[in-house]
């Protein structure tokens, strides 16, 4: 028996936790599509109804642009703050004096809460207020910057922002990595001559795959869920032309009590995630067996 | 003991202030109150923690709930009877009919009105008016003619701010004023299609398309109260809000017919937002009590009054005596009473008084993506009518 | 020419911890310089200080007549083996060795070209395919060679390139090695523990203890005339042996008198006449006490009779232990030798290569 | 110590410094325009009301006054009470770290299975576990608000550290996993043919080579968990709310008077404790922890 | 007595490739074993396999008795020294020494004991506060072993616990470990690549090629009658000289035929009668090819006159290379040989320890 326990530790430590994500996120997950195939609006109903919501979500011109912006938003967000965040990371790796405090600038966008934050993006964001009116102040009359209230370019404020706030914390998980590198491979590969940008990407990158998967999957949750953010700063306007599915669902979920509408649009997002994410997930892990 | 936990989203200060006085009341009479404040999104995040609070088995006594959703959370079967108290403090008698309307599931009363906001306000700043030799415009026309002598004066005509609420706000303004009462309610509250697809509403649309003319540039986004303070510093000339923009510039140290004015937007009729309580089934004779306790302090006369004195807003009691309320509240005490009367006293559906949360949110997103882009009305009315039907 | 690799006054220290003292080395154009001394001496440090991954604390070092005191390593031009393989973990092995050349923009034939003969010659052309993790120790240290191997830098870094290679392959990749040098006239500096490979690979040997020099030589120096006792003990395995005896000067050489227990001192002679103090310690390697029998017969060569105390045979040679000037002391007798322990044995010394070190200074005296 | 600089010249040629020179101007930019935003916050929230109404809202104050942070901490309404978001820091930390902690810990553990220990079927579970990350908080409200109501835990703090520590876990075990799986099988074998077991072999070996990826864990937990409205909002009551809770209802009413300098104040006062937690993990961002483990 | 490890039939794969094929190994209480064979072979992959670190593909294996296939390493009782170190790089080096101790719960007075001990004997008393980082390649196999060393287990694992030792502190540590295995009476599984540590710990040699063993036996079995070529060629440096040529039986013993290139063949005569195929490989070690002028006179001893291509000084010995039957032979000569390249020099060859190998099977065949 204690033998069978020894042998069984790992799993038995896993099994709380398998355990809370079978009910917790895939019991949820098979509730929420049971839901979205019911006609539930302010609280759940469990009578089946067929594809209705479905239609309704497809039939729904607010659908399809959060669910495209989704794709700008995340496709931009996701590269450009991993690309900021690496940047970041491998320059504070560089023996910096003030890395303390550096770091801790970078990272504190995180701590603020994007009700208030937004708000102030949203002041230096508005061409009236912010940015454009300062520079135009310093002399440079046709310096212009009106993203916020152009409903075609508003989207990429919300990239903005969004990157602004999580940059920070992609360049810790990096800097937690490089941390880690081996430094007797990195002399190796000085002494063969390799050009310090070649030994990040050819050398230190690749042996940070796993930390990129964890970046990657954390902003891709940011982007999925990020929610405060758009609300905060441009409420999903001007129109709805910075909604995000997220805000979609929490709206019909909340504000309009139409529950079924939010599963549906919920299982339509977790299928996209799905399409994404899997694959990615099966080369990442594969690679590692291997 | 009277116990009550009261699940509400007033927390600014004068809010806090004006309900504080329900508290003491409440304590005066012997009930423990228990403050359960959840702010934001006009009450989604309070009714997202209701939801979540409902479905735990852990309803709070008292929330402060308004329009169909009182109905709708009714048909959930989770809101309690308080026809006793109504009764027992002829409500019937003191409220206006439309309002005693939204209080009442089925015939019995399962919510409490507290005060009536009127949402067809149209806000100016005093000093501009007379500086460009402008009147308070009465109907639409006016509004545009003043407002492109505002724009040649270097003004911007029409204060605003971008979010999809206070498009809806200005929408339902212009929609009763062109279509009139009984096409607003056929429009917006029956939700009939020949109203929704008519010529009229073309016109209402096309208007909104003229009113974006005299909204500056930089309105995306900005919240309203950053609108009215435009109007303040005479930077604007008018403002489209309801009457919680005077508190702002009460706030602010400005005087009624002095520093800024007030009246009603162009045409009949009087959108009301009226907040309210509805109370939740709950298990304990001491909530039940407190429940009872505050419904009848909720309409009784004192806290109608020194709330509403607080918040900008008129009392829900017609009996109320309005010495104390300014000029702007007289007037809307005054036109509420005459449009019971006349029966154009309606919902604002922008402020989820006329419609199911779905379907006033299908209209806003159509009138929202109309007021942002270069859509046509005729378009905008197809839409409107596609949405609606959608979100049935 | 100039040297390749001038140090000139080297200081190393970790914190207060001084690891190199005032290291002076200079090796020419094809030299080849082995670093032998003790486990934590020091020799990696000052690998790591020549290719400049470790700052140095003082003194100044150029490669090829440029300064290359604050020069970045890979500005250096020059390859190097480390001890701890630090193969790249990501990489093939094909990789591994290749990327050097492709980062310097080598054209694709000529490195498959160099990996291929490269590959063929370190016997690791199964396994360019896998990864650092796939392969056993040798195997890595074989790659980790290749990777410095493909390159043609001014000056290679060996640290221990051969330790974890059995005998033969050693023995092959000694040969590889010296056939390199040999071929490209390349510059080397290479720390070994083995004898052997120190021996057969270097023009230059350099002894170091605690962080400093203790001689600079050829291998014949080194071995046949080791500056202190240290580098006598150090070089050569079995060690030489180091004898107290007294010395007394003569008409025909130096008196050499060694005492031993329970019997009369073995006395020899020297024929060279020297000036040494009374006390001194001769230094004997063991090759240079045989069996009577044997060759040993030249004119150094010196009969005595001693008790053996031990006999250990090692296949190819018997080695035997006896005692003389209070010291164990060992001599390699052919591995036919009819000595017995416990039995008493002539043995012939042979004094044509033997060394005198003052027991004071342990310096060498003659 | 294996920074890519190496070595550190004592004096430098001038290129080099010039490099050096670039690299910290590169480093202030970036730092300006994350700052910007604080620098907003931070002018607006010592600009009285009146400034703010009719002055330049990023312009610098007139007149610096502190008041709203005054109200901000113990004035400002959340309600009836007017307390400022005092009263709601405790709830928040007594959310926050123990959620932290737990879900750190069993994160750490999880990792150190999936990469140290792998069994058949451990991805699988490593992707279930990931894929968890995805799952939209407002999918899981209702279904969860039930859940705690079953439990009886619903509206209390344990609740809510229940709630914060399930929708954790997928993300600390993501980050140790990660972490861990670049650290040499061989300690782990090392440890084993030494006698040690499953747990001793994480406690004395892995925990103490952790120190980036727990400095960066807690920095997401604790963020996550601090800021974290939405469930903090559903799942407490009256006394159990979390400060967020107040900060939202001090900012976010709608009809009310805003008051942005309080606004601001507030938010940054609610910030601190995060803050304080970057800068003191931020210490623990240590190099080379795994040097001179073993030959590669 | 039960064998104290007991290896039957193991099999080892990495997915497709199999590494280790039909093991089968014995080793009573008390023997050390010593485990050789070309890099890759799979030595420390069986060595991972009897700690349980490696899941094995098919066979059995019991330690002291008791069946171990599916125990977890912790259970078996061993001690290993790993090829790559495996320090615990957060632990200072008297924790590395000490974590299995206490993880045993060995009182802290022991552990204490034991570590200054070990550390005394290992020469790293002053790095017992470092870091294995801070440590050189050779500090850290010594704390390597010392982590091995304190332990009192039933079976020590060590993988070239040496190789990155000087040579003195080598001969030193090979002492220090042959002690432990006597005073102890400790079993031990030993890797390693220096032939002289194998002849001199062994009691008995597994030699491995290619996953699969080749023949096990004594230091002297496996020295002097090599099972085949593998081994024959394998085991002792400079290699075994194998020699094509062709036999023929005769009243007075075997008259072996070598041809060779410009000159008569050579025929050695070896004194005993033996069943050989015409065609043989005749084995010999380069210590049984003297000068003539050497003790080489036994009665297998015999003269021919061969040209010498090479002479090789190496210290001791001289190594002269020759052609014989198409091969290069290597003979040891004295160091004060008459020997010269390109000249002709009478060498003796020792038929006393010859070995015979069949050209087609490599097998044995004396
Ligand atoms: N993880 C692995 N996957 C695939 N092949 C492997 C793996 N590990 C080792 N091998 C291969 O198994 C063979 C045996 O390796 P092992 O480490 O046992 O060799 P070894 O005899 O110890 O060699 P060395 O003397 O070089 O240390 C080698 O050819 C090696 O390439
Ligand atoms: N980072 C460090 N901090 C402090 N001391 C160190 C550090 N690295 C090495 N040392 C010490 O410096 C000395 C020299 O180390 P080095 O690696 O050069 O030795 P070595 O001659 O290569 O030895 P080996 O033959 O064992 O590899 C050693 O005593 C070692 O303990
Ligand atoms: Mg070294
Ligand atoms: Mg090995």
């Amino acid at each position: 028996m204690l033998k069978w326990l020894e042998t069984h530790t790992p799993k038995m430590v896993l099994a709380p936790s398998f355990i809370a994500v079978l009910i917790f996120v895939y019991g949820f997950i098979a509730w929420t599509g049971w839901v979205s195939l019911t006609r539930s609006r302010l609280l759940p109903k469990y009578e089946i109804d067929g594809l209705i919501q479905y239609d309704r979500l497809f039939a729904s011109p607010r659908w399809d642009t959060a669910f495209g912006n989704l794709f700008i938003f995340g496709a931009l967000f996701i590269v450009i703050a991993m690309v900021l965040g690496l940047v970041l990371a491998i320059l504070l790796d560089q023996n910096i004096r003030t890395e303390g405090a550096l770091r801790t600038i970078y990272l504190y966008p995180m701590a603020l809460s994007m009700i208030v934050t937004g708000t102030a993006w949203k002041w230096i964001l508005n061409p009236g207020l912010g940015l454009e009116a300062t520079v135009q102040g310093w002399g440079f009359e046709t310096f212009s910057f009106d993203w916020l209230v152009d409903p075609d370019m508003a989207i990429y404020t919300v990239v903005i922002a969004a990157i602004w706030q999580s940059s920070g914390f992609v360049m810790a998980l990096f800097l937690a990595g490089l941390r880690s590198v081996d430094t007797e491979i990195i002399r190796a590969a000085q002494v063969d001559g390799i050009p310090t940008w070649r030994v990040y990407t050819a050398i230190i990158l690749p042996s940070m795959a796993p930390i990129f998967l964890s970046a990657f999957i954390v902003l891709s949750h940011l982007a999925i869920k990020s929610f405060d953010l758009v609300i905060a700063l441009t409420g999903g306007g001007p129109g709805y032309a910075t909604d995000l599915p997220a805000t979609y669902m929490y709206a019909m979920a909340f504000s309009r009590g139409d529950l079924g509408q939010a599963a549906s649009s919920a299982m339509v997002m977790m299928l996209v995630v799905f399409a994404i994410v899997v694959p990615y997930l099966y080369s990442e892990l594969r690679s590692k067996d291997g | 003991d009277p116990e009550a936990e009261v699940l509400h989203y007033w927390t600014s200060g004068g809010e806090a202030k004006s309900v504080a006085v329900l508290q003491e009341e409440f304590a005066a009479n012997g009930g423990t109150w228990t403050d359960m404040p959840v702010a934001g999104g006009g009450g989604d995040a309070a009714m997202t923690a209701l939801r979540a609070r409902v479905l735990s088995g852990n309803a709070p006594t008292a929330v402060q709930l308004k329009g169909p959703a009182i109905q709708e959370w009714y048909e959930e079967g989770v809101l309690a009877d308080i026809s006793s108290v109504a009764e027992a403090n002829n409500w019937d008698a003191v409220l206006p009919a439309s309002i005693a309307g939204h209080m009442k599931c089925e015939g019995t009363w399962c919510a409490a009105p507290v005060n009536v906001h009127r949402v067809d306000w149209i806000w100016a700043n005093a000093s501009v008016l007379e500086a460009n030799g402008i009147e308070m415009p009465t109907t639409w026309d006016e509004f545009n003619a003043a407002a492109e002598k505002l724009q040649a004066a270097g003004i911007i005509p029409l204060a605003h701010g971008g979010q999809a609420w206070q498009d809806a706000t200005v929408f339902e303004a212009v929609a009763l004023g062109i279509l009139g009462p009984d096409g607003y309610r056929k429009a917006f509250v029956d939700l009939d299609m020949d109203t929704i697809k008519s010529d009229e509403m073309k016109a209402v649309f096309d208007q909104m398309r003229t009113m974006r003319g005299f909204v500056d540039d930089n309105f995306s986004g900005r919240d309203w109260n950053l609108a009215t303070a435009m109007v303040m510093n005479g930077e604007a000339a008018f403002q489209i809000m309801g009457d919680w923009a005077k508190g702002e510039f009460m706030a602010a140290g400005k005087a009624p017919g002095e520093d800024f004015l007030c009246a009603s937007t162009p045409g009949d009729g009087f959108l009301y937002n009226v907040d309210s309580f509805a109370m939740f089934n709950v298990d304990g004779e001491d909530k039940k009590a407190g429940q009872e306790l505050l419904a009848k302090l909720v309409v009784g006369e004192n806290f109608q009054e020194v709330f509403n004195l607080n918040k900008g807003s008129i009392p829900a009691r017609t009996d109320v005596s309005l010495d104390a309320f300014d000029q702007c509240a007289t007037l809307s005490a005054s036109d509420m009473n005459a449009s019971s009367e006349g029966g154009s006293l309606l919902p604002s559906y922008a402020h989820g008084m006329a419609l199911r949360g779905a379907q006033a949110g299908a209209i806003t997103d159509t009138v929202t993506a109309h007021f942002n882009s270069d859509m046509s009305a005729d378009d905008a009315v197809n839409m409107l009518a596609d949405a609606i039907a959608n979100s049935m | 020419m100039p040297p390749i690799l001038d140090i000139q006054n080297l200081y190393k220290s970790y914190g207060a911890t001084e690891i190199l003292k005032d290291i002076n080395v200079a090796i020419d154009p094809g030299d080849f310089l082995v670093l032998v001394g003790p486990s934590g001496c020091g020799k990696s440090t000052l690998l790591n200080c020549i290719a400049g991954l470790e700052p140095i604390s003082g003194g100044r070092m150029s490669i090829d007549g440029r300064d290359m005191t604050h020069v970045s390593p890979k500005d250096r031009d020059i390859a190097m083996v480390f001890q701890s393989y630090a193969l790249y973990p990501t990489m093939t092995v094909a990789k591994n060795i290749t990327f050097g050349m492709k980062v310097r923009g080598v054209d694709a034939a000529t490195q498959a070209e160099k990996l291929a003969y490269v590959a063929q010659q370190l016997q690791i052309e199964p396994l360019l395919n896998r990864k650092p993790g796939q392969l056993s120790g040798g195997q890595r240290q074989r790659v980790a060679m290749g990777r410095a191997l493909v390159r043609d830098p001014k000056l290679f870094l060996f640290d221990e390139p051969l330790s974890n290679l059995d005998a033969k392959l050693r023995v092959e990749m000694r040969t590889e090695i010296k056939a390199l040098h040999q071929r490209l006239g390349a510059s080397m500096v290479y720390v070994t523990h083995d004898q052997i490979e120190a021996m057969t690979l270097a023009t230059k040997i350099v002894v170091m203890k605690g962080g400093v020099i203790q001689q600079i030589g050829t291998p014949a120096q080194i071995y046949n005339t080791p500056a202190n006792l240290f580098v006598a003990d150090f070089m050569g395995s079995p060690a030489m042996n180091l004898i107290p005896a007294t010395t007394r000067a003569n008409g025909n050489g130096t008196h050499i008198e060694i005492a031993r227990p329970g019997a009369d001192p073995v006395v020899l002679v020297d024929a060279q006449a020297r000036d040494l103090p009374r006390d001194v310690i001769v230094g004997v390697r063991p090759e240079d006490i045989a069996d009577a029998a044997s060759t040993r017969t030249g004119a150094d060569a010196q009969e005595a009779e001693c008790l053996i105390d031990i006999v250990e045979p090692a296949g190819a040679d018997t080695y035997a232990v006896l005692q003389l000037g209070g010291k164990h002391v060992t001599a390699r007798l052919h591995s036919e030798t009819t000595a017995k322990p416990g039995a008493p044995q002539r043995l012939a010394f042979d004094l044509g290569k033997v060394s005198y070190f003052s027991p004071d200074t342990g310096l060498r005296l003659n | 110590m294996a920074d890519i600089s190496t070595p550190a010249p004592r004096s430098g040629t001038g290129a080099r410094i010039a490099l050096r020179w670039t690299l910290y101007l590169l480093l202030c930019l970036f730092a300006l325009f994350y700052l910007m935003p604080l620098f907003v916050m931070i002018t607006t929230s010592i600009k009285s009301l009146d400034e703010i109404r009719t002055g330049d809202l990023i312009a610098l104050p007139r007149e610096v006054t502190f008041d709203a942070w005054r109200t901000a901490w113990s004035g400002a309404c959340t309600g009836i009470q007017c307390e400022g978001v005092r009263p709601f820091f405790w709830n928040s930390v007594l959310i926050a770290i123990p959620a932290v902690a737990i879900s750190t810990l069993i994160g750490a553990l999880n990792g150190y299975v999936v990469a140290q220990w792998r069994f058949r079927g451990a991805n699988l579970f490593f992707s279930l576990m990931l894929f968890g990350c995805f799952i939209p908080f407002q999918v899981v409200l209702l279904p969860m608000a039930r859940v705690l109501g079953i439990m009886g835990i619903a509206g209390t703090i344990p609740g809510l550290i229940f709630v914060h520590v399930i929708y954790g876990l997928g993300f600390t075990t993501l980050f140790f996993r990660n972490y861990y799986v670049t650290i040499p099988a061989e300690l782990t074998r090392a440890a084993k043919v030494d006698g040690a077991g499953f747990f001793r072999i994480f406690w004395s070996i892995f925990l103490p080579l952790s120190l980036p990826i727990i400095v960066v864990t807690v920095i997401w937990q604790f963020t996550q968990i601090w800021n974290d409205f939405l469930f903090g909002v559903s799942f407490s009551q009256a006394g159990t709310q979390p400060v967020t809770v107040a900060l939202n209802n001090i900012v976010n009413s709608t009809t009310g008077v805003k008051e942005y300098n309080v606004d601001m104040a507030a938010a940054i006062i609610a910030a601190l404790p995060t803050l304080l937690v970057y800068v003191v993990a931020g210490k623990y961002f240590v190099r080379g922890l795994t040097a001179g483990s073993v030959k590669g």
